[in-house]
C-alpha cells in the first residue's frame, strides 16, 4: 500500500457494482420475453441456463460491490448446480415419452 | 496501481456485460432455437469470463481470484453440458420437449 | 425430565416402527404408546401437585430459549389424547393386522401423537409452526393411508389446506416478531398491544388456526379426508387432530392475546360456530354414508368449542372476569373432553361396521344390533354424549355453555345449542333406526376381532362416565396461569 | 424515504397474496402446490425483511433460523403433495387402461 | 440512491415473476419462471444481508423444488389429468371476487408491514450476548444448532414423515427398483467430474457454519442436489434398504442420543456444556447434513413410483 497511489473510492466502486449489477438484472427481466414467448421448451430451458449464468454474475458483482465475500459461496452453489435443471430436463423427457429412448448412449 | 487496477477491472467488467447484453440481444433476435443456443453459449461463458477477470483484477487478494476462476469453470462446464444435451433433445426430437 | 418425554417417546417409537421389521415395528410402537400414557400421567401428576411446570430447552431461559410449559389445560389435553391414543393403538394392532399399510400406519401415528403432545406443551409461536407442521403433514400422510382414489383426493386437498393455514399462521408469527422482537408466548402476552400489525397477525393466526380446526365456512376440506382414512385414522383425525389447533387458538387468545382481542372478534367466532353447529348437523343429517355423516357431524360439533369466544370475550368489570366465565370454559373444554372420546368412539366403531358388513352404506346396517351387540352399543352411547342426554359429558357440556349464555345475557347463542342437540339427535336416531332394523336377507358379516368391538364401546362409556365426576377436570383446568379462573382473567 | 427492507416486504406481501390466490384459482394440483411454495418464498422474504437491520450490520440470526426451518419444512411438504399428485395420475392411468378408455375427464392428448 | 433503484426493479420482478409463475398458460413454462424465480430470490436474500438464507436458497428454490416439478410434469400425462380437474374444479370461475379478495388482503397485509417500526430486536440482543457460551462464533447456526435446536431437531422429523409418507404412497420401503437408461457420455463425465466436488463443497459449506454463513442445512441441501444429480446421471441406489434407513434417521437420532445423555447428567433436553458445545454442534449438523441429504434424495427417487401391480408390499416389488 505504501506509496501506491489511492484506490478509487469505495463509494465510487460501489456504485459502479450496483449499477452493474442493475444491468445485468435488467438483461434478465428483458430475457424473460424468451421464457415466456417459448415457443418450446427448449427454448425455455436455454433462457433459464442463461439466466443461471447471468444470476452467478449478480452475486459476483454483489459480493464484491457491498462487500458481503459469503455471496460468492452462492454463486459457487449456483453454478456447481445449475446443470441440474438441464439435466433433469433432458432425462426426464425421455421418460415422460414413455422411455422409448432408452436406448440411448 | 491500485487505482489503475480498479479501472482495469471496471474496464473488463463493462465488456462482460457487454457479452452479457449481446446474448439477451440474442436470445431475443435470432430466428431458431439452434442459433440462439449457439450464441447463448459464447455470450454468458465470455460475460462471465470478463466479469471474473475484472473482480479479479480490483479484489487484489489471491484466494479470491481463485474462487472466481473455479466459479467461472464450474459454470463454463454446466454451461457446455447444458447447452448439448439440450441441443441433442431438440435434434432428437423436434417436438421440443414436454408439454 | 417428565416434560419431554409426552414428546420424546412417542418419537422414538415412531423411529423404532419405521427402523423395525414388520412385526417388532407393531409390538414396539404399542410399547411406547402405553409409555406415552404412562408419561402423561406422570406429567399431570407433578401438576397436580407441584403446579404449572416449565422446562427450558437447551437450558436457555426464554425468550432467546425455547420453553416448553405445562398447565391444566394443556394437562387435560395431554391425557385425552394419551387415552385416546391408547385405545386407537390397540385397535389399529387388530384393524392392521397383516395389512401392508400396516408399517407405515405406526410410525406416522407415532409422530402425530408426539406433535400433538408438542404442540400442548410448546410456549414459543415458531416452535408451535414446527409442531403444527408435524402434525399437519403426519395427518395427511396417514389420511392418504388408504390408498384409493378418493383418499388421494382428500389427502392432496388437506394437504394444501394444511399448508395454506400453516403458512397464514407463520405469517402472522412474522408480523408478531417484527412487533415485538420476541417469539415466547409469555414474553408476547405481556408486551401485546392493540395495533395494526397486531390485529393482522392475530388475524392470520387465528384463519390458519381455524382452517385446521375446520371451522365452518373453511371445513371444505375435512368431510372427504375424515371419511375416507383407515377408521383408526379418522378416530385420530377426528377426535385429536381437530382439537389440537384449536387448543392453540384458546391458548393464543385468552393467553397471549387477552388485553387486545375484542369483544366484537369473539362474537364473530361464535356466529361462525354457531353457523357450523347448524350446517354440519343438518349436513350429517343428510348423508347416507356411515362414515360421511360422522365426519359431518364432526363439523357440527366443532362449533360448540367456538362459543368460548363470545363467552369468555367480555369486558371485565373493575378488572374482575364475568363470573359466567368459568363456566362457559368449563362446558368448552367438557365438549372437546367428550366429542373426543365420543367421535373416536364413533369412527372406531364405523370400522367394525365396515369390516363386517365391507358396505359403508348405512342400509347395510340392518339388524346390527342383533349382530354386532356392542358395536350398536357404542354407537348409542357416543350418541347420547354427542346429544348432551344426562349424566354424559356432552350433557355437562352443553349445560355449562346454556348456564353461560343465560348468565351473559348472550341469550342468541341459546336457540342455536338447542337446535344443534335436536338435529343431532336426529342423526344419531337415524342411525339406531337402521341398526335395529331387521334385516330383509340373512346377512352374512365377516368375522371382526374381539378387540376391535370393544375398544369402541370403552371410548364411549369413557364419554359418558366423565360426566359423572365434573370437579376433577375442572380442578385441573384451574392449574396454571392461563385459565380465565384467576380473578384478574386469562392475561399472566 | 422508503428503507430497503421495506421495498422487500412490500414484496413479500405481494408475493404471499399472489400465491394465495393462485392456491385458490388454478384448478390444477402441480399449479397450487407451486403456488404454495410462492406464498412460503412471501413469508420468508418477509421474515428477511424483518431481520435486516442496515446495509452495513448483520441480520438478525432467529429470523434466519426460521427461514431455514421453513425451507426445509416447504420442500418436504411440496415433494409429499407431488407424491400424491402423481400416485392420483398413476391411478388414473391404471383405471384408464382397465376400461380401454379414460375416465369421465377430459380427453388426454397423449394417449399411450 | 442506485441500491434503491435495484432493490425497487428485483421487488417488482420478484412479483411480476411470481404472477407470470400462476398465470402462465403452459405448466412447464411456469416451472421454468420458478426456477428463475428462485434464481432471483436468492438475488433478494444476498441484498438483504442473509447469505444463508441465500445459499439454502441457490440449491433449494433453484434446484431441488425445480426438478421435483420439471420430473412431476414429465411423470403426468399430458393434457390437464383428470384427477386435477376434479378435485378442484369447483374453484374454478370465481374470477374478479377472487381477485377482489386478494386485492384486499393485499392492501391489508401492506398496511401492516408499512406500520411496523424498526426497531432493535430483543432477541437479536439475547443471541449475540451468548454467543460465547454456544459453541460456534455464527450466530445462525448458534441459533439453530444450539438456541433453538428444539426446532431444529423436529423439523428433522417433519423430513422424515414426508419420506414415510411419499414411501407409503409407493407401498413399499424400498428404492431400489428404478433407474434411468444410461446416460449419454458426456453427462457421465459431467457427473463424474461434478460429485467430488459437490461432496467437497458440502463439507466446505458445513465446515464454514461454525464462523461463517454455511452449516448442515446449506451442506445438507447440496447433498441432496447431488444425490439427485447422480441419480439423474443413472446411478443406481446400491445402498439396501436399512441403509438408506439409517441415513434418514441418523440426524434425528443424533439429536436424540445427544439430548438423552445430557439429560441422564441432570441437564435440560438438547442443553450442552459450554466447553463441549462445539463438539456436539460439530456432531449434530453432521448427522443433520447427512440426513437432510440423503432425505432430500431418497424424496426425489421415491417419487418415482413403481407400477402398481407391485404395491401389494410384498418382498419382492423390484421391476423387471
Amino acid at each position: 500500500m505504501v506509496g501506491a497511489p489511492q484506490h478509487l473510492p469505495p463509494l465510487l466502486m460501489e456504485t459502479f457494482h450496483l449499477w452493474l449489477a442493475l444491468f445485468l438484472l435488467l438483461n434478465v427481466v428483458v430475457g424473460m420475453t424468451r421464457i415466456i414467448r417459448g415457443p418450446a421448451a427448449m427454448d425455455r430451458m436455454m433462457a433459464a441456463q442463461l439466466f443461471g449464468t447471468t444470476g452467478v454474475a449478480i452475486l459476483l458483482v454483489l459480493a464484491e460491490g457491498v462487500g458481503a465475500p459469503a455471496l460468492r459461496n452462492v454463486a459457487m452453489v449456483f453454478a456447481l448446480l445449475a446443470v441440474l435443471a438441464s439435466v433433469a430436463f433432458v432425462r426426464l423427457h425421455g421418460l415422460a415419452r414413455g422411455g422409448e429412448r432408452r436406448d440411448e448412449r | 496501481m491500485s487505482g489503475i487496477l480498479n479501472v482495469l477491472g471496471i474496464g473488463l467488467c463493462l465488456i462482460g456485460a457487454g457479452f452479457f447484453l449481446a446474448g439477451t440481444v440474442g436470445l431475443l433476435r435470432f430466428p431458431d432455437s439452434l442459433c440462439r443456443l449457439h450464441a447463448l453459449t459464447k455470450a454468458d461463458n465470455l460475460g462471465l469470463g470478463f466479469m471474473v477477470l475484472g473482480l479479479a483484477v480490483e479484489s487484489d487478494s489471491l484466494a479470491v481470484a481463485g474462487k472466481l476462476a473455479l466459479i467461472w469453470l464450474l459454470a463454463l462446464l454446466a454451461g457446455a453440458s447444458a447447452c448439448y444435451l439440450i441441443a441433442r433433445t431438440t435434434v432428437h426430437d423436434p417436438g421440443g420437449g414436454p408439454e | 425430565m417428565s416434560m419431554i418425554l409426552p414428546v420424546l417417546l412417542p418419537l422414538v417409537g415412531a423411529l423404532l416402527a419405521f427402523i423395525g421389521t414388520r412385526r417388532i415395528g407393531a409390538v414396539g410402537a404399542m410399547a411406547f404408546a402405553v409409555a406415552t400414557l404412562g408419561a402423561s400421567v406422570l406429567l399431570t401428576v407433578e401438576l397436580w401437585h407441584g403446579g404449572p411446570q416449565l422446562h427450558m430447552l437447551g437450558g436457555w431461559p426464554a425468550p432467546l430459549g425455547i420453553a416448553l410449559v405445562a398447565d391444566g389445560l394443556s394437562a387435560m389435553m395431554l391425557l385425552m389424547t394419551a387415552v385416546v391414543g391408547v385405545f386407537i393403538s390397540g385397535y389399529a394392532l387388530a384393524y392392521f393386522q397383516g395389512e401392508a399399510s400396516q408399517r407405515f400406519f405406526w410410525p406416522l401415528w407415532m409422530f402425530l401423537w408426539s406433535g400433538l403432545n408438542a404442540l400442548y406443551l410448546s410456549a414459543d409461536v415458531f416452535n408451535l409452526y414446527v409442531v403444527l407442521e408435524i402434525s399437519g403433514l403426519a395427518a395427511v400422510a396417514l389420511a392418504a393411508l388408504g390408498g384409493s382414489r378418493p383418499a388421494l383426493v382428500a389427502a392432496l386437498r388437506y394437504l394444501i389446506a394444511a399448508m395454506v393455514a400453516a403458512l397464514a399462521y407463520l405469517f402472522g408469527v412474522a408480523l408478531l416478531y417484527a412487533e415485538y422482537g420476541v417469539l415466547d408466548l409469555e414474553a408476547l402476552g405481556a408486551l401485546a398491544a392493540p395495533g395494526l400489525a397486531t390485529t393482522v397477525a392475530i388475524a392470520l393466526m387465528m384463519l390458519g388456526l381455524a382452517v385446521k380446526t375446520a371451522l365452518f365456512p373453511l371445513h371444505f376440506w375435512l368431510p372427504p379426508a375424515h371419511a375416507a382414512a383407515p377408521a383408526p385414522v379418522s378416530a385420530a383425525l377426528s377426535a385429536l387432530v381437530i382439537k389440537a389447533s384449536f387448543y392453540l387458538m384458546l391458548r393464543l387468545w385468552f393467553g397471549v392475546f387477552d388485553g387486545v382481542v375484542t369483544f366484537g372478534a369473539g362474537q364473530l367466532l361464535g356466529a361462525l360456530g354457531a353457523a357450523a353447529i347448524l350446517w354440519g348437523s343438518f349436513q350429517a343429517l343428510r348423508q347416507r354414508r356411515l362414515k360421511l355423516l360422522i365426519a359431518h357431524s364432526t363439523v357440527g360439533q366443532i362449533g360448540y368449542l367456538f362459543l368460548i369466544f363470545p363467552l369468555v370475550s367480555v369486558p371485565r368489570v373493575d378488572g374482575v372476569s364475568a363470573p359466567w366465565v368459568v363456566e362457559a370454559w368449563a362446558g368448552g373444554m367438557f365438549q372437546v373432553l367428550s366429542h373426543g372420546f365420543a367421535k373416536a368412539a364413533l369412527f372406531l366403531a364405523a370400522g367394525v361396521i365396515l369390516r363386517a358388513t365391507a358396505s359403508d352404506q348405512l342400509t347395510s346396517m340392518r339388524d346390527l344390533a342383533g349382530r354386532l351387540p356392542a358395536t350398536t352399543f357404542a354407537f348409542a352411547l357416543a350418541g347420547v354424549s354427542l346429544i348432551g342426554l344426562p349424566p354424559s359429558g356432552g350433557f355437562v357440556a352443553k349445560w355449562m355453555l346454556l348456564k353461560a349464555i343465560f348468565a351473559s345475557g348472550q341469550w342468541w347463542w341459546a336457540p342455536v345449542v338447542v337446535l344443534g342437540s335436536l338435529l343431532t339427535a336426529g342423526y344419531v336416531f337415524m342411525l339406531l333406526r337402521f341398526a335395529f332394523k331387521p334385516a330383509n336377507g340373512p346377512l352374512d358379516l365377516k368375522p371382526v376381532s374381539k378387540v376391535m368391538q370393544v375398544i369402541p364401546l370403552l371410548l364411549a362409556l369413557i364419554a359418558v362416565l366423565i360426566g359423572l365426576n365434573v370437579e376433577g377436570p375442572l380442578r385441573l383446568l384451574e392449574i396454571g396461569p392461563l385459565t380465565p379462573f384467576l380473578p384478574q382473567g386469562g392475561g399472566r | 424515504m422508503i428503507e430497503q427492507n421495506q421495498i422487500y416486504g412490500i414484496a413479500a406481501v405481494l408475493l404471499f397474496c399472489v400465491g394465495l390466490h393462485g392456491v385458490a384459482t388454478r384448478p390444477e394440483m402441480v399449479r397450487k402446490v407451486i403456488a404454495l411454495n410462492i406464498m412460503g418464498a412471501g413469508v420468508f422474504l418477509f421474515l428477511i425483511s424483518v431481520a435486516w437491520q442496515g446495509a452495513r450490520a448483520p441480520a438478525d440470526p432467529v429470523p434466519q433460523a426460521m427461514v431455514l426451518t421453513g425451507i426445509v419444512v416447504a420442500v418436504s411438504a411440496s415433494a409429499f403433495a407431488l407424491g400424491l399428485v402423481r400416485r392420483l395420475a398413476g391411478l388414473a392411468e391404471e383405471s384408464a387402461a382397465e376400461h380401454g378408455e379414460s375416465p369421465a375427464a377430459p380427453p388426454k392428448e397423449d394417449p399411450k | 440512491m442506485i441500491a434503491l433503484i435495484f432493490d425497487g426493479v428485483l421487488a417488482v420482478t420478484l412479483v411480476a415473476l411470481a404472477w407470470r409463475v400462476l398465470a402462465a398458460p403452459d405448466a412447464f413454462e411456469a416451472v421454468v419462471v420458478f426456477i428463475t424465480l428462485g434464481l432471483l430470490m436468492a438475488l433478494a436474500w444476498g441484498r438483504l444481508a442473509a447469505p444463508d438464507i441465500a445459499l439454502a436458497e441457490a440449491a433449494v428454490g433453484a434446484g431441488l423444488t425445480g426438478v421435483l416439478l420439471l420430473d412431476t410434469l414429465g411423470a403426468l400425462p399430458h393434457g390437464s389429468p383428470p384427477a386435477q380437474a376434479a378435485a378442484h374444479a369447483e374453484i374454478r370461475g370465481r374470477g374478479w371476487p377472487a381477485r377482489v379478495a386478494t386485492g384486499l388482503l393485499a392492501t391489508t397485509l401492506g398496511a401492516a408491514v408499512l406500520s411496523l417500526e424498526p426497531r432493535p430486536s430483543l432477541l437479536a440482543g439475547q443471541v449475540s450476548a451468548h454467543l460465547g457460551q454456544s459453541g460456534v462464533s455464527h450466530p445462525v447456526t448458534a441459533v439453530l444448532l444450539n438456541f433453538r435446536g428444539y426446532d431444529t431437531w423436529l423439523e428433522l422429523g417433519v423430513l422424515l414423515i414426508a419420506i414415510i409418507g411419499v414411501l407409503a404412497l409407493r407401498g413399499s420401503t424400498r428404492l431400489s427398483g428404478e433407474t434411468l437408461a444410461r446416460p449419454p457420455a458426456v453427462l457421465a463425465w459431467l457427473i463424474r467430474v461434478l460429485t467430488p466436488l459437490i461432496l467437497m463443497v458440502a463439507g466446505y459449506l458445513l465446515w464454514l457454519g461454525k464462523h461463517a454463513a454455511g452449516g448442515a442445512f446449506q451442506a445438507g441441501v447440496v447433498l441432496g442436489a447431488a444425490g439427485v444429480l447422480l441419480w439423474l446421471a443413472g446411478w443406481h441406489p446400491v445402498a439396501r434398504e436399512w441403509l438408506w434407513k439409517v441415513l434418514w434417521v441418523i440426524g434425528f437420532l443424533g439429536f436424540i442420543a445427544a439430548g438423552l445423555g445430557q439429560l441422564l447428567a441432570g441437564a435440560n433436553w438438547l442443553e450442552y456444556p459450554p466447553e463441549t458445545a462445539a463438539t456436539f454442534i460439530l456432531c449434530l449438523e453432521l448427522g443433520a447434513a447427512i440426513s437432510i441429504g440423503a432425505t432430500l434424495a431418497g424424496l426425489f427417487i421415491a417419487l418415482h413410483f413403481p407400477p402398481r401391480e407391485n404395491l401389494s408390499g410384498g418382498p419382492n416389488e423390484r421391476r423387471p
